[in-house]
């Protein structure tokens, strides 16, 4: 038995309660579907519903708890002697008998193992079996309440929506849930870590050099991990991509929807648009093999010395990246003024211009903050492109044209270069992960209160 | 405070004539026309950086999609591949896999260069086509096992080297030892060129086949279809999802800390480097739900994951944008708010909910660093068919053969980056499609 | 205040009032509707007029911060007794309102849709009839018969508030409620929907905000004139008209203000 | 057979081979692959680059098909990894060396050609170099002061030194330091002293690189270095030699002293026969129980030991791979032939693999030791005396 | 059509016609305004009352497919000249709609936004007092001069419109146009307004676009009706509600159709 034979069976059955629950509230009113308080397919929904409902949970139980259950009342069944040898390392027995049960005789010839593997694998069977039978169970009682429940007094339509309701929120919690399980794949690591090196010299170090022995014959314990030239570093690339992205954007989204005409504008704002879709990696190669020597060699033309990998050529690329966010979002912003406040200006006398800049652009503040709030995070998101023009140094500057690094080059460096999840260098990676996630964390909190802020003076 | 009758500034008309307001005037009309061309500039810069990315990536990717070809007189020899007339039909297709071919190809050279003896020199004239020949001629022989005993013309794949010479990739001009493609080898191509049996041809390999770490026979339809799958589960995954926490968000849910939470939660998502979606899809879908690793699967519940606070918050601003006289409308027939939501709300609202799954998918496709870490960084020949194949998907390939050394790759690279261009904007033409469908009649 | 009526009421408002947060909008307004008569509902800007048409099918349930006290009974049931479904009470009490509000579909499925989520129609013909129907009584078929498959929104404004009104009828209510329908209708178009009420007038019972004056007292049997939220007079239309007891009436009706 | 269930708590089965681990090797290990592939009924193995550290991470985290085969690594095991792995139920593991792999050190053509000793190479990038007049060692260092090549020796050229290489966290860098860093830090005595005193802190002086700008820290890609030094002539790079071999038509080695004191290019040749000092050891490990569990695995080793592949014409010298001397090619394939798992390699090891244990401290297994000599400590002192106003 | 006027008018339009595409929203229209009266619009929705109001300051400059014919002088000059500046022409015709729309700006900022962009305060002191002036004019000054600095947006509807009334007054204009200034205030605020301009009266040439024939008749002295873009009559106020000349003026007025 296979997964989707046990989900055909359980679509079936939702079918089945589908047709069940709707005929019956038919029948109950001789076939006047006027007397039924919902429509007749509501019933339907709900009868469909009540099936999937018990059965899916009864099987995702299965799933996440399953083979926890199946191996604890394994090993409980095991002869003493066998996990007396493994006194305390049960998790190696355990793996023991997983392979045993996935290969066989293949690889495993301790006849205690393979009983062993033979005892739980009749207990996976049986506990297969029984989840099946149970979700039938459960599938069956729903049905048979939602038929005994189709009555015309009864109000399926606002029963199902509920249901719809509950699968609303479950959605929305889904973000959570997310976020969740991101602090969680990083906490225990960063716990680890901080284990190692003391927050606060985490947080406030100015040297960051993460070359912990990951072996003994390597530079040992001379790691430094002072992350704030990382985060200046991803500062300072934020920044410059801010600089490039935040007027050409800005300006262009005035100019699209203040001066264009709409031909123009249906060309120009998709063809804008296809900057955000180009891969990373795309931009990565131009920065770091078009934009950098580039501008190295133009920086050599004014006497200007600019490193091989300056902050600039990054902040530059990604700036670019960004424009369509600013663009596109700042559009909007600025299209959701009330016509009122320009006429307003006009008609006071102003120039175009005046009644942009003075006018229209505080108004749509806000939403202006909003897209620039969502194109620095992608900024400070972004990977790929920093990795590939950036560079690797660490380094304390405000100097566009030296050469800094950020968190997620270091996160990516670490997390793809040799590495061994016992030394603080690798950990590293999942700390600086954490606190970027808490830092932008409260600059999300912040810019939602300035929003907020703003829409109760304005509105 | 009434100063009314203080003889104040605005009792007199102002005077429009004066040169000090007509001077002014005139500046503020300069100002104006800065600020216009400002504005021009900004869009002209836009479009001029889209446009030198574009001129880099197609004046370097054009050759990629064309390949140098060697036509030589093969002569299917029985005594190598064997004997179809004699070996059952299983039995010579073991013979031919087992087949020496590289003798066949070196008989057909050797047939070309009759003056060509030494065996070091056979060995660097073998390297004028491609390894990939071998598989050619392997290939014809049991499509078509007619073939033995006879002759044939071949049009042989060159080797990646040869093929770049051909192309005028490698600098020729440096001494010898500097070069991997020596004098005599050079000498060869000149003769074979000479002899019009060299040919440069569309390469249909590049756009049918799977990886490859032979320049010549590298394709790029297997990340092509890992990218389809893998963004099919995306989509499949965050569009529901998305647009049903944008409903609950915008229309039902009440406003207090929690609706609070969940907004700033959204917004910080599209913070979080994309590395770190990776590591939940490590931690969670590959360790404790136990999916196949480098599977479009895993990838796609992760860029899904990543893809979905975009897909939220451009349906929250659609949903908002919906005038309320339409659900006032359906809500005064006695419509419930799920009928007003998913009958009335939902349609108008659909434009711009595709435009941002547009802009979430074009994201999802270019990303490569979340994929880093569940596996489908990987070297894949193989062409994925379901979304539990191992596969990769095309940023990544592109990121692949950037890393790699052979010279060839250079423009592979760029004509990739060609074909993902092309997968988006196709991708964004189904959206844009699907888009005025909705926009058609209203 | 209201003059002796020998029937019962469709509708009647007791006591109620309105807060919307802490604004009063309606303060403790008795009213009854009938159902063969049109009640006209006028005041200056603000005084609630809306609101208290909106209270009457239960649509400011979903603006938040409102709260409705008194009681309001639909057939002598209180439409705000918990047990009641509000989707039934809408589908009874219809609604027109300001604006124009097709919906972004064809118009048949325009007409089509309070039906078909009410489950009135068992078939494709049963549905046909019915839009038809409503259609005609709104006094549209003739212009819209050979298109019903063109968008609502495609129609001239005066149609478009007749297809509003098409489809409030296609549900069979009980009641119809309208927002000053006519406010942003040119003359013409006006003109055919005033004749349209006149039709409908013997079927249901109508209530209709307005702010001119001059409408109100040629489509209405009954006034209700409000002001700062107070139900100031109510009466027979041509009583309020020519001799109203009360000085804010008249000052109103005499263009002292508003 | 095995207990095939079909449930979603256990593993399904799998007939594709999985490799992972070094980046470095990735190069190598694919053309095995695909020829593998292409010239068997077996699938082609699907071949990860993540690294090697997180190669074993994965190795070891247990047996099965939803474990990899085969690791790739730029270096030997660890015993912090067996150990992990043996935790893990994997312990009966294959260790096989494969070849060698240069590091070069290279710009443009258009610039000129380097010639360094390893000694030179550590003056130019180390964190700290010895002060002046010292020959090195606690207390006698100094942050390192040059900034231009021809400050650490007046017939280098009057260039800034500009060095591409890996972060920290490559498997190329650490080789850089242990074969060239080390050497050349050696050659000081007073810090050559330290190896035996004080072995933590000599490995510290010696692999400590510098992070004031001149060496520019250039990512884990090579390809990218060798663009970069395109655009860039005035810069060194530091990467494989298999880059080197691909691109020498625009690229130049440096030469290296080697320890006869003639200049060695980076060639097959001289790295084949140890001339050329910079180099490492490629490795891949294998689990000898998933033998038994994936079809074609023992078909995989065969292919990649076989002359055709690892041998002094194979195809992947072909790639810039350095085979192994035959005798060690031999013992290593026959160790893949007979599934010889590290421990019975050890007892049954040959002499002239001098590391019984794979990871205490110890002195680089391939790097030919040259003595410091006191002069060539008075040497540099006297180099860096005259230089430093400059 | 208009009725003879010894001085001479400070705004004229002779033959205007109005085009929005094909659409012709203004026929024809003559029609003078002088410095010392209120000039009423009245007419039904969509008659192209807002359309004329608009030529006048050139307000539909920035409509997309908006053609204006014919001529419209401001102290005998031609508007529609193209040498004619409509920065200043809208300094010297100021407007007022039907929405307040004050900018979300402080309620200082808001007056002194004018002044400021056209250079009319030579020092802070001089606009601090046109800033008090102007809004003490608008008889805004008492209820405002204690938060000058809050957001213009928190003062209730009608402080609103006069806060844009103030701001107007702010430019020195000669000519106040005004689009429905009271329809969205309550009747309070109404009276304030109404009040206002009858101060405003003595100093500017004022137009009202008014949908309350009652507010037309207490405030203006010149009544314009306009009906489908055509105006049908212009005259004294109590001439044209007393004894209006064209019957579709009397059915109007009378409430027949509006
Ligand atoms: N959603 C709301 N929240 C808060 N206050 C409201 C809301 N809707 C209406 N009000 C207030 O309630 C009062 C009555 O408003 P209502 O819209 O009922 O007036 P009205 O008579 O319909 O006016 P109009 O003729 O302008 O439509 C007004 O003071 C208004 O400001
Ligand atoms: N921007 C526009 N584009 C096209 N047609 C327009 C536009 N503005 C107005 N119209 C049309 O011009 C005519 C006159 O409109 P206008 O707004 O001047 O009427 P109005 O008398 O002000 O009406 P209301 O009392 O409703 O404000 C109407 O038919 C209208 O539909
Ligand atoms: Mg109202
Ligand atoms: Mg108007
Ligand atoms: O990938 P590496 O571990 O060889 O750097």
């Amino acid at each position: 038995m296979t997964i989707s034979t046990i989900f055909t069976v359980i679509a079936v059955l939702a079918l089945i309660g589908f047709s069940a629950a709707r005929q019956r509230s038919v029948a109950l009113v001789g076939g006047d579907t006027a007397k039924l308080h919902s429509l007749p397919r509501h019933y339907g929904y709900f009868g469909t519903a009540c099936v999937l409902l018990p059965s899916i949970t009864v099987f995702v139980l299965w799933l996440v708890f399953g083979q926890t259950v199946v191996e604890s009342l394994m090993l409980s069944g095991l002869p003493d002697k066998v996990v007396a040898a493994y006194d305390g390392e049960i998790h190696i027995l355990l793996n023991r008998i997983r392979i045993a049960v996935e290969q066989g005789s293949r690889i495993e010839n301790d006849p205690d193992i393979l009983n062993a593997a033979e005892h739980y694998f009749r207990l996976y069977k049986t506990g297969l079996w029984a989840t099946f039978g149970l979700s039938l169970a459960t599938g069956l009682m729903g049905m048979a309440f939602a038929v005994n429940k189709a009555h015309p007094s009864f109000r399926a339509r606002n029963r199902f929506e509920s249901i719809l309701m509950v699968c609303l929120m479950v959605s929305s919690g889904i973000a959570i849930v997310t976020t969740l399980g991101i602090v969680a794949s990083l906490l225990f690591e960063s716990l680890r870590f901080f284990a190692e090196v003391p927050v606060g010299e985490f947080l406030f170090g100015l040297h960051w050099s993460p070359q912990t022995a990951l072996r003994a014959d390597q530079v040992g314990s001379s790691g430094a991990f002072g992350a704030v030239p990382l985060f200046a570093g991803t500062l300072l690339i934020s920044f410059l991509a801010l600089l490039v992205a935040g007027p050409i954007g800005l300006l262009s989204a005035i100019y699209l929807t203040q001066y264009a005409n709409t031909t123009v504008r249906s060309i120009v704002k998709p063809v804008l648009e296809i900057l955000a879709g180009v891969p990373t990696v795309v931009y990565g190669f131009f920065a770091a093999i078009t934009v950098a020597p580039w501008l190295r060699r133009t920086g050599e033309g004014f006497g200007i010395p600019i490193a091989a990998e300056s902050a600039l050529a990054a902040g530059l690329v990604m700036g670019i990246m960004i424009i369509p966010f600013v663009s596109s979002l700042s559009d909007d912003a600025i299209t959701a003024v009330p016509k009122e406040l320009e006429e307003g200006s006009l008609a006071l006398g102003a120039t175009r211009s005046e009644t942009i800049t003075k006018v229209i652009l505080p108004a749509a503040l806000p939403g202006i903050v909003g897209a620039f709030l969502l194109a620095i995070s992608r900024a400070v998101g972004e990977t790929m492109i920093v990795v590939m023009a950036a560079g690797m140094r660490p380094n304390l500057t405000a100097n566009p044209f030296e050469a800094v690094t950020t968190v997620t080059v270091q996160i990516v460096a670490l997390l793809t270069g040799d590495q061994a999840f016992d030394s603080a260098k690798t950990l590293s990676a999942f700390a600086l992960g954490l606190i970027l996630f808490i830092i932008t964390l409260g600059l999300n909190v912040a810019a939602l209160r300035l929003v907020r802020k703003y829409r109760e003076i304005y509105e | 405070m009434t100063n009314t009758e203080t003889g104040h500034t605005l009792s007199k008309p102002t005077d429009w004539q004066s040169t000090a307001m007509s001077r002014r005037v005139q500046a503020r009309y300069v100002r104006e026309r800065i600020f216009k061309v400002f504005g021009l500039l900004a869009i002209l810069t836009g479009a001029t950086f889209l446009f030198v990315l574009l001129f880099n990536i197609v004046s370097d990717g054009m050759g990629g999609f064309y390949q140098a070809r060697i036509k030589l007189e093969v002569s299917f020899d029985p005594d190598v591949l064997g004997d179809p007339s004699v070996l059952n039909e299983e039995d010579f297709e073991r013979s031919v896999y087992q087949a020496n071919m590289t003798q066949l190809i070196l008989g057909a050279l050797q047939r070309q260069f009759p003056d060509v003896r030494t065996s070091s020199d056979l060995r660097r004239l073998v390297r004028l086509v491609s390894r990939g020949a071998r598989w050619q001629l392997r290939h014809m022989a049991l499509k078509n096992p007619d073939l033995v005993g006879t002759t044939r013309a071949v049009d042989l794949l060159a080797s990646d080297d040869i093929d770049q010479v051909i192309k005028g990739n490698i600098n020729i001009d440096v001494p010898e030892s500097d070069r991997r493609v020596k004098d005599k080898e050079l000498g060869w191509l000149t003769r074979l060129q000479d002899a019009g049996l060299v040919s440069k041809k569309f390469h249909h390999l590049f756009l049918t086949s799977g990886d490859s770490r032979e320049p010549e026979l590298a394709g790029i339809w297997g990340a092509v279809m890992g990218s389809a799958l893998t963004l099919l589960v995306t989509l499949v995954i965050a569009f529901p999802i998305g647009v049903m926490s944008a409903i609950y968000l915008e229309e039902f849910a009440p406003q207090n800390r929690l609706t609070d939470l969940i907004e700033i939660n959204i917004n910080n998502l599209a913070a979080v480097p994309s590395i770190v979606f990776g590591l939940l899809g490590l931690a969670v879908f590959l360790n404790v739900v136990g999916l196949p690793r480098s599977a479009p699967i895993v990838g796609g519940v992760t860029l899904a994951l990543m893809t979905l606070p975009t897909i939220i918050i451009a349906s929250r601003a659609a949903i908002k944008a919906v005038p309320p006289s339409i659900r006032d409308a359906a809500r005064g027939l006695g419509a419930s708010p799920m009928q007003v939501v998913f009958h009335h709300v939902l349609p108008v609202a659909m434009p711009g909910i595709l435009t941002g799954t547009i802009i979430g998918m074009a994201q999802a496709l270019g990303e490569t660093a979340p994929l880093l870490m569940i596996g489908m960084v990987a070297f894949i020949v193989d062409i994925p068919n379901s979304i539990n194949d191992a596969a990769t998907v095309l940023p990544v390939q592109i990121y692949l053969w950037a890393e790699s050394p052979e010279r060839a790759f250079v423009e592979k690279t760029s004509a990739a980056i060609m074909v993902l261009m092309f997968f988006l904007i196709c991708m964004n033409g189904v959206a844009i499609w699907l888009r005025q469908r909705f926009e058609k009649n209203w | 205040m209201s003059t002796s009526q020998p029937h019962t009421p469709k509708m009647t408002a007791r006591n109620v009032h309105v807060h919307y947060g802490t604004t009063h909008a309606i303060d403790d307004v008795d009213l009854d509707l009938h159902s063969d008569e049109v009640t006209a509902l006028i005041g200056p800007s603000g005084c609630g007029k809306s609101t208290f048409l909106r209270c009457l099918n239960r649509m400011n349930d979903s603006v938040a911060g409102c709260r409705v006290t008194g009681k309001i009974t639909l057939d002598g049931v209180d439409v705000y007794e918990p047990k009641i479904d509000v989707v039934q009470l809408r589908a009874r009490v219809g609604m027109v309102f300001q604006k124009p509000n097709p919906f972004p579909k064809s118009i048949y499925d325009n007409v089509a849709y309070g039906p078909r989520i009410h489950g009135l129609a068992d078939s494709r013909t049963d549905l046909d009839e019915i839009v038809a129907t409503s259609l005609d009584k709104a006094g549209l078929w003739d212009e819209v018969k050979d298109r019903l498959e063109q968008p609502g929104t495609a129609l001239s404004g005066g149609q478009q508030q007749r297809l509003c009104i098409a489809r409030a009828i296609a549900v069979n209510p009980e009641v119809i409620l309208m927002d000053e329908p006519c406010s942003a209708l040119d003359p013409i178009a006006t003109a055919r929907v005033e004749a349209l009420i006149e039709e409908l007038k013997g079927r249901y019972a109508i209530a209709i905000v307005t702010h001119s004056m001059q409408q109100a007292a040629r489509i209405s049997q009954k006034t209700a004139f409000f002001h700062l939220g107070v139900l100031v007079e109510h009466g027979d239309t041509t009583q309020i008209f020519t001799s109203p007891q009360d000085d804010r009436t008249r000052d109103y009706i005499t263009g002292r203000f508003g | 057979g095995p207990l095939s269930t079909g449930g979603p708590a256990l593993a399904q089965p799998r007939d594709q081979i999985r490799v992972t681990g070094s980046s470095s090797i990735y190069p190598f290990a694919t053309v095995v692959a695909e020829e593998f592939g292409r010239s068997s009924d077996f699938r082609s193995p699907i071949v990860e680059g993540i690294g090697t550290g997180g190669g074993f991470e994965l190795f070891c985290a247990g047996l099965g098909t939803k474990h990899p085969d085969i690791v790739n690594a730029s270096r030997r095991i660890k015993q912090s990894e067996i150990e992990r792995c043996a935790s893990n139920g994997v312990s009966g593991i294959i260790e096989i060396k494969f070849g060698k792999d240069g590091i070069v050190l290279a710009n443009t053509k258009a610039s000129t050609q380097f010639t360094l000793s390893l000694r030179e190479v550590f003056l130019a990038l180390a964190k700290q170099v010895p002060a002046d007049g010292t020959t090195g060692g606690p207390g006698n260092m100094m942050p390192n002061p040059y900034t231009r090549w021809n400050e650490i020796n007046p017939s280098l050229p009057d260039e800034p030194i500009t060095v591409m290489g890996p972060p920290p966290t490559s498997g190329t860098r650490d080789a850089f330091n242990e074969t060239a860093m080390e050497n050349g830090c050696d050659s000081f005595a007073g810090i050559a002293t330290l190896k035996e005193t004080n072995p933590r802190q000599h490995l510290q002086l010696c692999h400590a690189i510098r992070e004031d700008g001149h060496y520019v820290e250039a990512g884990e890609n090579d390809n990218l270095i060798v663009q970069k030094l395109q655009s860039n002539p005035r810069s060194l790079g530091i990467f494989a030699f298999s880059f080197l071999d691909q691109n020498n038509d625009v690229l130049q080695p440096a030469q290296i002293l080697g320890e006869d004191g003639r200049p060695v290019e980076p060639s097959f040749d001289e790295i084949l026969n140890e001339h050329y000092p910079v180099y490492r050891n490629l490795y891949f490990y294998v689990k000898k129980a998933h033998m038994r569990i994936v079809p074609g695995l023992q078909d995989y080793l065969r292919a990649f030991m076989s002359e055709e592949a690892v041998g002094e014409f194979g195809y992947l010298t072909d790639r810039g791979l350095i085979p192994l001397r035959s005798e060690e090619r031999s013992r290593y394939r026959s160790a893949a032939e007979n599934m010889l798992d590290m421990k019975s390699m050890r007892t049954g090891a040959p002499a002239d693999r001098g590391d019984g244990s794979p990871d205490t401290p110890r002195p680089p297994e391939n790097t030919p030791h040259r003595s410091a000599t006191p002069a060539g400590n008075a040497t540099a002192g006297d180099m860096t005396g005259g230089k430093r106003n400059v």
